[in-house]
Order: structure tokens, then C-alpha cells, then sequence
């Protein structure tokens, strides 16, 4: 069940010009959140801008005795509300409801089984508490990052504290590998075939094309949608994306509770 | 105190209604607020078969409101008798249901179907929708058509009927008296306004129906003058609504005539906004002594001189 | 880079206008902004006579926007010709001013006296003012009523003339089109919605005229595509305005189709507004690669499929 | 010449649950503002609120060797602008446009002349800087100065050092003389009569009180006029006051250009 939190600004780390990591004392949000799922935010109180904004839950905070305290958004300014919460002032209140949508189906360590988490930019918030949970139950974890440049790779100590593997691409060749994430994770999937399952968060086009690769080598393939929504709980309508209808044609779902984690081989790509 | 109201054979707990195709079916928010407690629901817009609506993107925010394009999506009225009312009923929600065509015929076809069902308190006839070709806005954009539309579905159902009012006309009170004439037990108003939005870096339309529906606080006082007005021409109670967000918003629109209020993008900001709405109004008759919300109805008072000046 | 745009016979340095009733009679911004780097001035709507207005409080704000119902209070045409002019003139305005009539022959009479007199480059006709009884948008709200009152001043005067439309009709686009068949030579659209606001505590309007005209950045997407509709309907240039705060909204009216803008309500918000719009589109059409802003008027892309999906 | 400044807030100085003095970095329009003269608030950046405030310039901040340095505003909580100025925190920027209409003409001090000001609650703001002026040029100076109750009387020791004589009242009678200021005024004016000048801001009421007891004195008499003003530079004709036409009837003169200081005799109150 969703809650609305007034939620104070714990932190706020900027981590270059455009991207920070805001800490949100929502300690019950944080508590019910499963990896992958987002919390809608509302960074002020007047009505402009007015509708709230979706944002992945990027970390949940956890005292030392592991009890949630709060959670954290890896924001990229691009806009309004997301310029207010670059500029977030510690003690600020934001309104935050969530959790909210289905959250990523977490694989097994089975035999052989592996996951293959493929981040393009900022979808790297939906990876956090996916990686937390996939090596808690000792599933072999290697994290595909790509980013426009090098001082926008974050958090990579996060990852590889808890023993993902790294694969980092730049698309100006400043850090990692020179290119886009697809190609590194082109090669893997073509040595692991359906052992891997993968999980993709970024860019509408790299989704696209990983869940196309994923279908090619056989893997399981899930991505996270990021579609304007407009209430984060199936009022609107706004967060639609076209899926396989079984007879043919295509049937809209509403990515807000219908995702945003939904089957990579579901979707009718563009 | 006594919030209930009356509109019409309805009789209403309280006046505040979630808005049509801003609350889903009504099931989506079980899970945040109590159905029952709200005066109605009115559900999403239904044809007779299902519609998968417009492409995405469908909305685009502007300022103090949104502009939407959805299309009218939706799982068509023979499945939401037998998917959605049952736990609608279950929930003691009242339920409204928003009917659309793009024929007389559909539009009596779908309300008919509903009499027929278990638990639908009254039907609210989509005649304003602006974000489809065909039907819908055409008849609510003709005085004849909303004439015919009214006429033709009161004579195929007992339930209480209220066609929803397009605010893209010259004079509305005129269709609200259209409407009174066609037999309506109340009238709803507003529908959203016209509108677009371009992207001036790709000077492309921002949604993809080029033009969408205006909603939210910005077209609060386009709204609050056309219920006042239709109060001056029309018997029938009106249904406000246009960019209500909180008690006060929902108090103006009663005392400008309004005998009931609907609220639809408000709830996407606060699906918690129900609660504190009632609340809201329940402290102001406290504060105004009054012992009845329906004492506040059509109350304004433009004959007093105004007090000019602002005091320090 | 080449901002000007032409507007009938006229030619304008850059098509940034302020708009009538929101720049007073256009000295009283002498001070703060250089009158002659504007596109053009459009002075507050004169009657033949003067007249006080209605009483205070004329304006109140609402949800990114504001209503108000000043009454045309002005100083009448002779005496604007006699006192505003001379200064207007020695300051190099392009003067345009917003003619007001309660009958046909006032705006005639009004607009000739503007003829005889040196110094006024178009006269803006306002047949859409919805704060005031008599005349105005009466003219406004009914075809002929445009038709005649733009060809009776058309006989009447060489000036360019510009038709005001008001947005509280069902079908702008054919209302333009009266306009142009009565002769006129652009229009300009929107004038203000007709809105009001109820105060809950008193019951009564917040402004003294109980209704009012809705200006301001919420009724932008409502401008915006009244202008994109009479953009396919007419041939004349249009004079966009609603809402417009900075050089992207001034550039989506003309993306959307028009060849000028205005601006009002945001010079009360900011009135050293004019050189930021001026060089917020320099710098659009720099990235732009583009060498005149008139390239863009109307070139709304509506064809193109939408990439549906945001990218991160 | 108005200037728009975005002008930091220096300090914000809470003096009531409704009250606050804040203190803005606005030196170029504090160095050129005349008593009485107003400025054009804008408190946030977005479209709601979207007009700005009118308020008084309440102080001129002044550096040791007298250079403005900025100035001060008296803010009562009424509304959403007067809210967020009651909230602000130093460092924030806050859009300033002034200085704005016409100033309080200020007497010189011949024989037997004195100046009477009579502020009502927030009115207070229009009389600092009068009285410094008046002070300057050795002025006898009375403040009548009426509040609801007596922890509203704020910035006494500001007219006292300055060597202003204090009326007070108060409306709860906790301070002060119990009742409205206009009592102790009208047994002043009695005795004084056309030696006083009389300056009033207030509720609308009290200045139209004032200005007929002022007539009846036969004393000159002015008021600082608070409309509700679109835009402060006579663009909107929102802030207009009738007053007497010359052949009878009567003309609407916007008060932001035309005031907000104009004479209490030419205006037609209600
Ligand atoms: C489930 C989900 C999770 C997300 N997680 C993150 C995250 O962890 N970190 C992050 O930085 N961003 C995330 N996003 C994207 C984020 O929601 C948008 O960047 C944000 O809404 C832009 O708001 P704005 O006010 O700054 O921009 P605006 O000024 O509103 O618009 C700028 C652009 O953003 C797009 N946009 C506007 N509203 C939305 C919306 N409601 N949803 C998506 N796009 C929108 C517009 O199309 C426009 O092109 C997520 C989106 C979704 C759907
Ligand atoms: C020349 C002048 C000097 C002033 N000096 C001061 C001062 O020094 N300190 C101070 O606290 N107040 C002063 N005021 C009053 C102050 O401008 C209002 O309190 C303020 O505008 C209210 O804004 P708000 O957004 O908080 O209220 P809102 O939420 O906008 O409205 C609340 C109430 O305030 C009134 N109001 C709204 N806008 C205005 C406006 N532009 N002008 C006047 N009243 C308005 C409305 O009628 C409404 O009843 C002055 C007013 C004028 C005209
Ligand atoms: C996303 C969205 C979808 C809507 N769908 C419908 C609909 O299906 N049927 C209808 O009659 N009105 C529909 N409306 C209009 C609302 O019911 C309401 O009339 C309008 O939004 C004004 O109220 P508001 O400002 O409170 O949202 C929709 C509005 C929005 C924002
Ligand atoms: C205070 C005020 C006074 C106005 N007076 C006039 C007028 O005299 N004549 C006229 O044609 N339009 C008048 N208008 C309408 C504006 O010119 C303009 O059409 C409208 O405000 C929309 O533009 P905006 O949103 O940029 O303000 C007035 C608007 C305002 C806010
Ligand atoms: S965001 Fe509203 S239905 Fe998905
Ligand atoms: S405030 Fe705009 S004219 Fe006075």
C-alpha cells in the first residue's frame, strides 16, 4: 500500500552539474520498497510545477541495526522538478508516495544462472537495491554501465563493495570501454546465452535494443520503463506503453502498475 | 453538520465526486482511500466495445494545469459490468458512470446495459470529450445534439442522467438549458478546454493528438463563471468542477451553484486529497455556523457593494 | 540575424508588441525600457470619450494567472492624440492602438480621428473586451457583428487593421475568417477569458465587475491552439498572444502560426522583459542555425510520428 | 528609474507568529529610495504566486560611513507571497524592483510646526524613513501607533532613538492606551490644529478617519495608500482611487504613480 510521506531532505551529494544523490527521511517508504519499484515526488507546494514526478528508489538508508530510515533518488536535472530537487536544501520537506509499481522479479542462484544488470545513464537508479538483493542470494551479478562520460559513472563502490562486476562503457571514451553498453553485453550474452537473465534500465533506444539481443540469445529479459506519468497509480492513463495482444494487434498497459518492470519480449518497441 | 446532498432522486453523502477518467475504475484507489466515503465516483469514460485510446505521450503539464490526450481507453461497458462493478458494489462505492458514443444508438446502447446492471447510481453523458474525432464533442457543440443525445437516453433508462458540458462553447448556459429540456436530472461542467502545446525544439506538438484537454487549477476560474452562469438559466443541479484542490476550491464552486463538486487532477497530485476535502469543508460551516452544506448552494452575493479597500 | 516580421503593410523590427492594456499608453514604461526596441506598442483600448472604469478592486490572482476587469478606463481618443502621441512619436514607437466602440460608428469615428492623426501605424480593433456591457464583444460573440464592424472601419481609414478576437467562442478559426473577409489586415488573439472568483468567507466576487477577463501563462495552451486553428483557416497574419513570459512561448505562437506576438501580463511580472525576449530568440535561431525569424511562423510539424518514449 | 534587483536576503528577523523584518541586498534602490516609496516583491520563480507584492520600504541599511548597503522590509502573513517572505532564509534571492511612486512630502520645521504620523499595524513600514527625514530637518515628531495588542508594536527603540515621541494603543489594551489610535490623535489635533501635519498609513478605515479628523483641524494631511497593485508602474490600472473631480464627479488616479502618498482631502472615501 502506497504512503505519502512528507520527507524531509536528510542529504544532499552533488555528484557533478547535473546529477546529485538526495537522501529522503522516509524511513516506512523505504522499509515496504522492492527493488525496482518508484516513489512519486513533489519537490513544492504551490502549482507550478504542479503534478508530481517519478523517480526509482535508488537506496534504502538503514540504521546500524538495519531498520530503514530513509531512501535515497539519484536525480538528473532535466526540468522543473528536477531542478528543485538539485537544489534541495537539507531540513526542505518533499512530498513522496510510494512504494509504488511491480517491482523486478529477482532470479535464483541457480545452476549456472546469472544476472546481467544493463544501465544507460541515470537508469542506473533502478539497480541499487536490485544488486543488494541478487547477491544476498549469491547470484553471480555483473553490472553493463554506460555513460556519456566518465565523471557521469557513479556509485560504482557501491557496486563493487557488494561484488557485482563491473562493465563500464563512455560514449567519449573517457573512462571504460569507448561506445555504447550494448556492445560488451552483445558479447557476454553471446558466451552465456540463457544463462543470463537481464535487467535493463535506461535510454528508450538501448531497452530496445537489449531486449531485441535478449530474444536473439534466448534470455530472459526484463527493462524498466520510464514513460511520463502523471499519478503513479493507474488514474491516468498517461503511462501507457503497447504491448503483444494475444490475438494480434496490441493492448495498452499502464506502465505505472503494470511496471515499470515489465518483460522485455512483452513490449512492441517502436 | 450535514454534508449530504441532493441532485436530483440521488441522494448523496457528501457533494465531493471523484472526476471521471481521473480515478480509473475506482478499484485502482482501494488501496488509498476508503470508496464509500466519497460522495460518488465517476468512473472512466466507456464505449460499447473497448478502446485502446491515443498513442503516448498523453499528457504534457502546463502552467498550474495539464493538457491530456488519452483517447478514451478503456475496457468497454460489458466488461466493466463484469470486472469492475462487482467490487465497486462490494466497496459500497455509489457509482456514476461516464457513457460515450459515437452514435445516439451507442450512447443509448451503453446506458441501457447499465440500468440493466447491479449498482450503477447514475450515468453521466460524455458529450465533451475533445480529444476524439468521432462523436462525443460534436453533439455537445450542438444545441441539437445535446438535445437528442439527452432526449434519447432518458427515455431508455429510469437512472438518473447528467451529460457533461463542454467549456469550448460560446455560451454553455444555453446547453445547460438544452440539456434541462432533454430531460437531464443535473448537469456536469466542465469538460477540459482545447489546447496544445509545442515543443519548440522540435516544433512538434507535445502530445500526440496534436491537441489535448486543459485541466487543473489554471482553468479553476473559466469554470467557477460558467457553473455561476448556468445557475442564473437552469432548474437542474450542477456538478462543478475545473482545477478544485482543496475545500475551498470546492466551497467556491458550491456558492457560485454548484450542488456538487468533482475533483480530477487534483486527486494525481494527492490520491489523500479525499479526507482532507471533507474535513475542509466540515471546519467551515463550523466556522460560519452553518449547519447544512446545502445552505451554501447558488449563495453568491453580487448585489452587496464591495468593500473596496484592502485593510493593513 | 533578421527579426523583423511583416504584418500586411507593415513592418516591424522584431515582432515583440506589447499588449493593450498592459503597457498603459506606453510612456509610463519610458523609463525602463527603450520604447523604440520593441516591435511595436499596442495602447490601452480607447474610446471616443473618456471614462473611469469600474471600481476597484479590478484584479485578482489566480492560478498562474490573473483576472481582471479594469472597464476601459481611459482618456479617450483626442486627448491620447493630443497628450501620449507627441511623446510616443518623439520616442520612435511603433505606435498601434486598441480601438474601443459601443456602436459601430464610435469605432468608426475613433479610428478616423487615429487616421488624421501622425503617428499611429495600425489600429488594433477590440470587439472581444468581456468587461464591459455595452458593445465590444457583442460585436465580438457574433459573425456579422465582426464582419460589419471590420468593414465599416476598413472604408473608414488606411491604416492596417487588426481585429481582436476574444477566446469565449466556440469556433475562433471562423471568426477570423469573418475578420478577413471584412478587410482586415492581421488578427490578434486572445484577448482574456471570461472567469471569476468567489471569496468563500464574504460570498462575494473578488472583483468588484463579479466577472472578469483570465490573462496570464494558464491560458497559454488554450491561446496556443486558437492559433494554431486559425493558422489553417486564414490568410492573414495573426497577432499571437496568452500567457507569453519568455522568448520559447514567444516562439511556440509563432511555431504554431503566428507573425508576431504580445505580451502582457508578463510585463507586470517583469517589465525589463522586452530585451530578454529579443535575445532569447537570437539565441534560439542561432542554435537554430536559422537567419530570419519569420521562417518559423507556422511551421508546427503535426506529420511527423512521435518518438514515443523519453529517454534518460 | 525603477531597478529590478535580485536582491539576497541578508537576514529575516521574526518579530511575531504573523510579523517578520527582513532584510534584503538591495543597495542601489535603497540609496535612491524617498520616504514612503514602495517596492515590487517577487518571492519565487515560478508562475504561482505569479504577480509581485507592493511593500514599504521600511528601512535603509547603511554601512558605517552611511553608503546603503540595503534595506528592510516589515512583512505581515496574510497570503502566499507574505508567506514565503515570512519563510525566507538568508542566501535566497528574492526579485526587488523599486524604488516605486511618490514619496511622503516632508515639512521643514517653521515655527510651531510639528509632524503627527499615524501608523495601524503594518502601516508602520511607511513611517522609518519619514522619520529620519523629518528628524534630519529637526522636525517635532509625534508616531501615533495603534496595534491588536501590544506584542505587535514592533521597532519602538528605532523612533525613540531617534527622538520621536510614542503614542501607543493597542486594541487589547496590553499596551498602550486600551482602544484605537484615532483617540489620542483627535485630542492632539484639537489642541494643535493647523500646526500639525499629519501623515497616516493603516487599514483603510483608519485613514479615512484620520483624513476627515485632519480636515476638520483644518490640518494638512496625507496618506500612504495600500492597493492592490498588478504592477506598481502604472502598466495595469488595478490600484486606482477615486478622487474628487475638479467641475464634481470624480476620476480614478492609479495609486502606484499617482500615490501611494497622495492628500487625504482629494480622496473620495467610501
Ligand atoms: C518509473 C520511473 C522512474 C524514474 N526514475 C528516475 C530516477 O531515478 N532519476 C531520474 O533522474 N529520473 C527518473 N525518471 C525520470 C523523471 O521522472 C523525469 O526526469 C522527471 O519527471 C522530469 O521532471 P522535470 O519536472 O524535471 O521535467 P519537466 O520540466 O517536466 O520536463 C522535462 C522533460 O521530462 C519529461 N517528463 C516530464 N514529466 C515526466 C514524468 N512524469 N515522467 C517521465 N518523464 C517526464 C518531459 O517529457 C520533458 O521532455 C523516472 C521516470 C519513471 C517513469
Ligand atoms: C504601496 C503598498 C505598500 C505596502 N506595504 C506593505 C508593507 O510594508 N508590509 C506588508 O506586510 N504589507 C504591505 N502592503 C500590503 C501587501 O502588498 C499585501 O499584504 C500583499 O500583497 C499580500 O500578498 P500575499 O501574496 O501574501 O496575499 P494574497 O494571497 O495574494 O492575498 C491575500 C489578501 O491580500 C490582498 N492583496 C493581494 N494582492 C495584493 C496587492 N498586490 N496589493 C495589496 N493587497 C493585495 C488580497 O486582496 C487578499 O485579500 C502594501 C501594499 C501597498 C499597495
Ligand atoms: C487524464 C484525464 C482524463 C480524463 N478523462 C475523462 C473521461 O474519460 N471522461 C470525462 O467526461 N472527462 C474526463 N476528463 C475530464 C475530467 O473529468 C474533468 O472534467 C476535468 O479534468 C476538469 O477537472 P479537474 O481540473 O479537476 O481535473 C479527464 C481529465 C483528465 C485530466
Ligand atoms: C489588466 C489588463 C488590461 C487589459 N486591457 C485590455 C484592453 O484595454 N484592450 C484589449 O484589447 N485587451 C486588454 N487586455 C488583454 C491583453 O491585451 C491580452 O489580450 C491578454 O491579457 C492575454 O495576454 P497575456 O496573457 O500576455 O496578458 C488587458 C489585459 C489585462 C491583464
Ligand atoms: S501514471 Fe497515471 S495511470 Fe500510470
Ligand atoms: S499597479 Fe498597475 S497601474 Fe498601478
Amino acid at each position: 500500500m502506497a504512503l505519502d510521506v512528507a520527507a524531509e531532505v536528510l542529504a544532499n551529494l552533488p555528484l557533478s552539474a547535473d546529477f546529485n544523490r538526495l537522501s529522503l527521511a522516509a524511513p516506512a517508504i523505504a522499509a515496504a520498497t522492492a527493488p525496482g519499484q518508484f516513489v512519486m515526488v513533489k519537490a513544492n507546494t504551490s502549482h507550478d510545477p504542479l503534478l508530481r514526478r517519478p523517480f526509482s528508489v535508488f537506496e534504502v538508508l538503514r540504521s546500524g541495526d538495519g531498520t530503514a530510515t530513509g531512501l535515497t533518488i539519484l536525480n538528473k536535472r532535466i526540468g522543473a522538478t528536477t531542478r528543485l530537487l538539485y537544489d534541495a536544501k537539507p531540513g526542505q520537506r518533499i512530498a513522496c508516495l510510494g512504494p509504488l509499481g511491480l517491482p523486478w522479479p529477482v532470479i535464483d542462484a541457480g545452476t549456472k544462472r546469472e544476472a546481467c544488470l544493463v544501465a544507460g545513464g541515470v537508469g542506473l537508479a533502478a539497480f541499487a537495491i536490485l544488486a543488494e538483493a541478487l547477491v544476498a542470494r549469491r547470484v553471480k551479478t555483473t553490472l553493463f554501465y554506460g555513460a556519456r562520460t566518465g565523471a557521469e559513472l557513479f556509485s560504482l563502490d557501491f557496486f563493487r563493495e557488494r561484488g557485482v562486476s563491473l562493465v563500464l562503457t563512455t560514449e567519449d571514451g573517457s573512462a571504460g570501454e569507448h561506445g555504447r553498453v550494448t556492445a560488451p553485453l552483445e558479447r557476454h550474452l553471446a558466451e552465456r546465452r540463457s544463462a543470463a537473465a537481464v535487467y535493463a534500465c535506461g535510454p528508450e533506444a538501448m531497452m530496445a535494443a537489449v531486449a531485441r539481443m535478449a530474444m536473439r540469445f534466448a534470455c530472459v529479459c526484463h527493462v524498466a520503463l520510464e514513460r511520463v506519468m502523471g499519478c503513479g497509480l493507474g488514474g491516468c492513463y498517461s503511462c501507457v506503453v503497447p504491448v503483444r495482444g494475444e490475438a494480434g494487434g496490441f493492448h495498452h498497459l499502464r506502465s505505472c502498475i503494470a511496471g515499470p518492470v515489465m518483460s522485455g519480449a512483452q513490449i512492441l518497441w517502436e | 453538520m450535514d454534508l449530504s446532498v441532493t441532485i436530483g432522486s440521488l441522494h448523496l453523502k457528501n457533494p465531493v465526486i471523484a472526476a471521471s477518467g481521473c480515478f480509473g475504475y475506482g478499484v485502482e484507489y482501494a488501496g488509498v482511500v476508503d470508496l464509500s466515503s466519497l460522495g460518488g465516483i465517476v468512473v472512466k469514460g466507456l464505449f460499447l466495445e473497448e478502446r485502446e485510446g491515443h498513442p503516448a505521450p498523453r499528457i504534457v503539464e502546463t502552467p498550474a494545469g495539464m493538457l491530456n490526450a488519452i483517447g478514451l481507453q478503456g475496457i468497454g461497458v460489458r466488461r466493466f459490468v463484469d470486472e469492475k462493478l462487482p467490487e465497486l458494489r462490494a466497496r459500497n462505492a455509489t457509482v456514476i458512470v461516464n457513457v460515450c458514443g459515437t452514435t445516439i444508438d451507442e450512447y443509448v446502447e451503453v446506458s441501457r446495459i447499465l440500468s440493466d446492471a447491479d449498482g450503477v447510481a447514475a450515468i453521466e453523458l460524455n458529450i465533451s470529450c475533445p480529444n476524439i474525432k468521432e462523436g462525443g464533442i460534436q453533439f455537445g457543440c450542438s444545441l441539437s445534439g445535446t438535445f437528442d443525445v439527452v432526449s434519447s437516453v432518458r427515455k431508455a433508462t429510469r437512472l438518473p442522467i447528467f451529460p457533461k458540458l463542454t467549456p469550448n462553447v460560446t455560451d454553455v448556459a444555453s446547453f445547460a438549458r438544452a440539456a434541462e429540456e432533454g430531460g437531464a436530472d443535473a448537469v456536469s461542467l466542465v469538460n477540459t478546454f482545447l489546447a496544445m502545446v509545442i515543443d519548440i525544439e522540435t516544433r512538434r506538438p507535445k502530445i500526440s493528438n496534436i491537441v489535448g484537454g486543459l485541466s487543473g487549477p489554471a482553468i479553476r476560474p473559466i469554470a467557477v463563471r460558467m457553473v455561476y452562469e448556468c445557475r442564473q438559466v437552469v432548474k437542474i443541479p450542477i456538478l462543478g468542477m475545473g482545477g478544485i484542490v482543496d475545500a475551498r476550491d470546492a466551497l467556491e464552486f458550491m456558492i457560485a451553484g454548484a450542488s456538487a463538486v468533482q475533483v480530477g487532477t487534483a486527486n494525481f497530485v494527492d490520491p489523500f486529497i479525499w479526507p482532507k476535502l471533507l474535513d475542509g469543508m466540515r471546519d467551515y460551516l463550523q466556522r460560519h455556523s452553518l449547519a447544512r452544506i446545502s445552505d451554501l448552494i447558488g449563495t453568491v452575493d453580487v448585489e452587496s457593494k464591495h468593500k473596496e479597500w484592502i485593510s493593513s
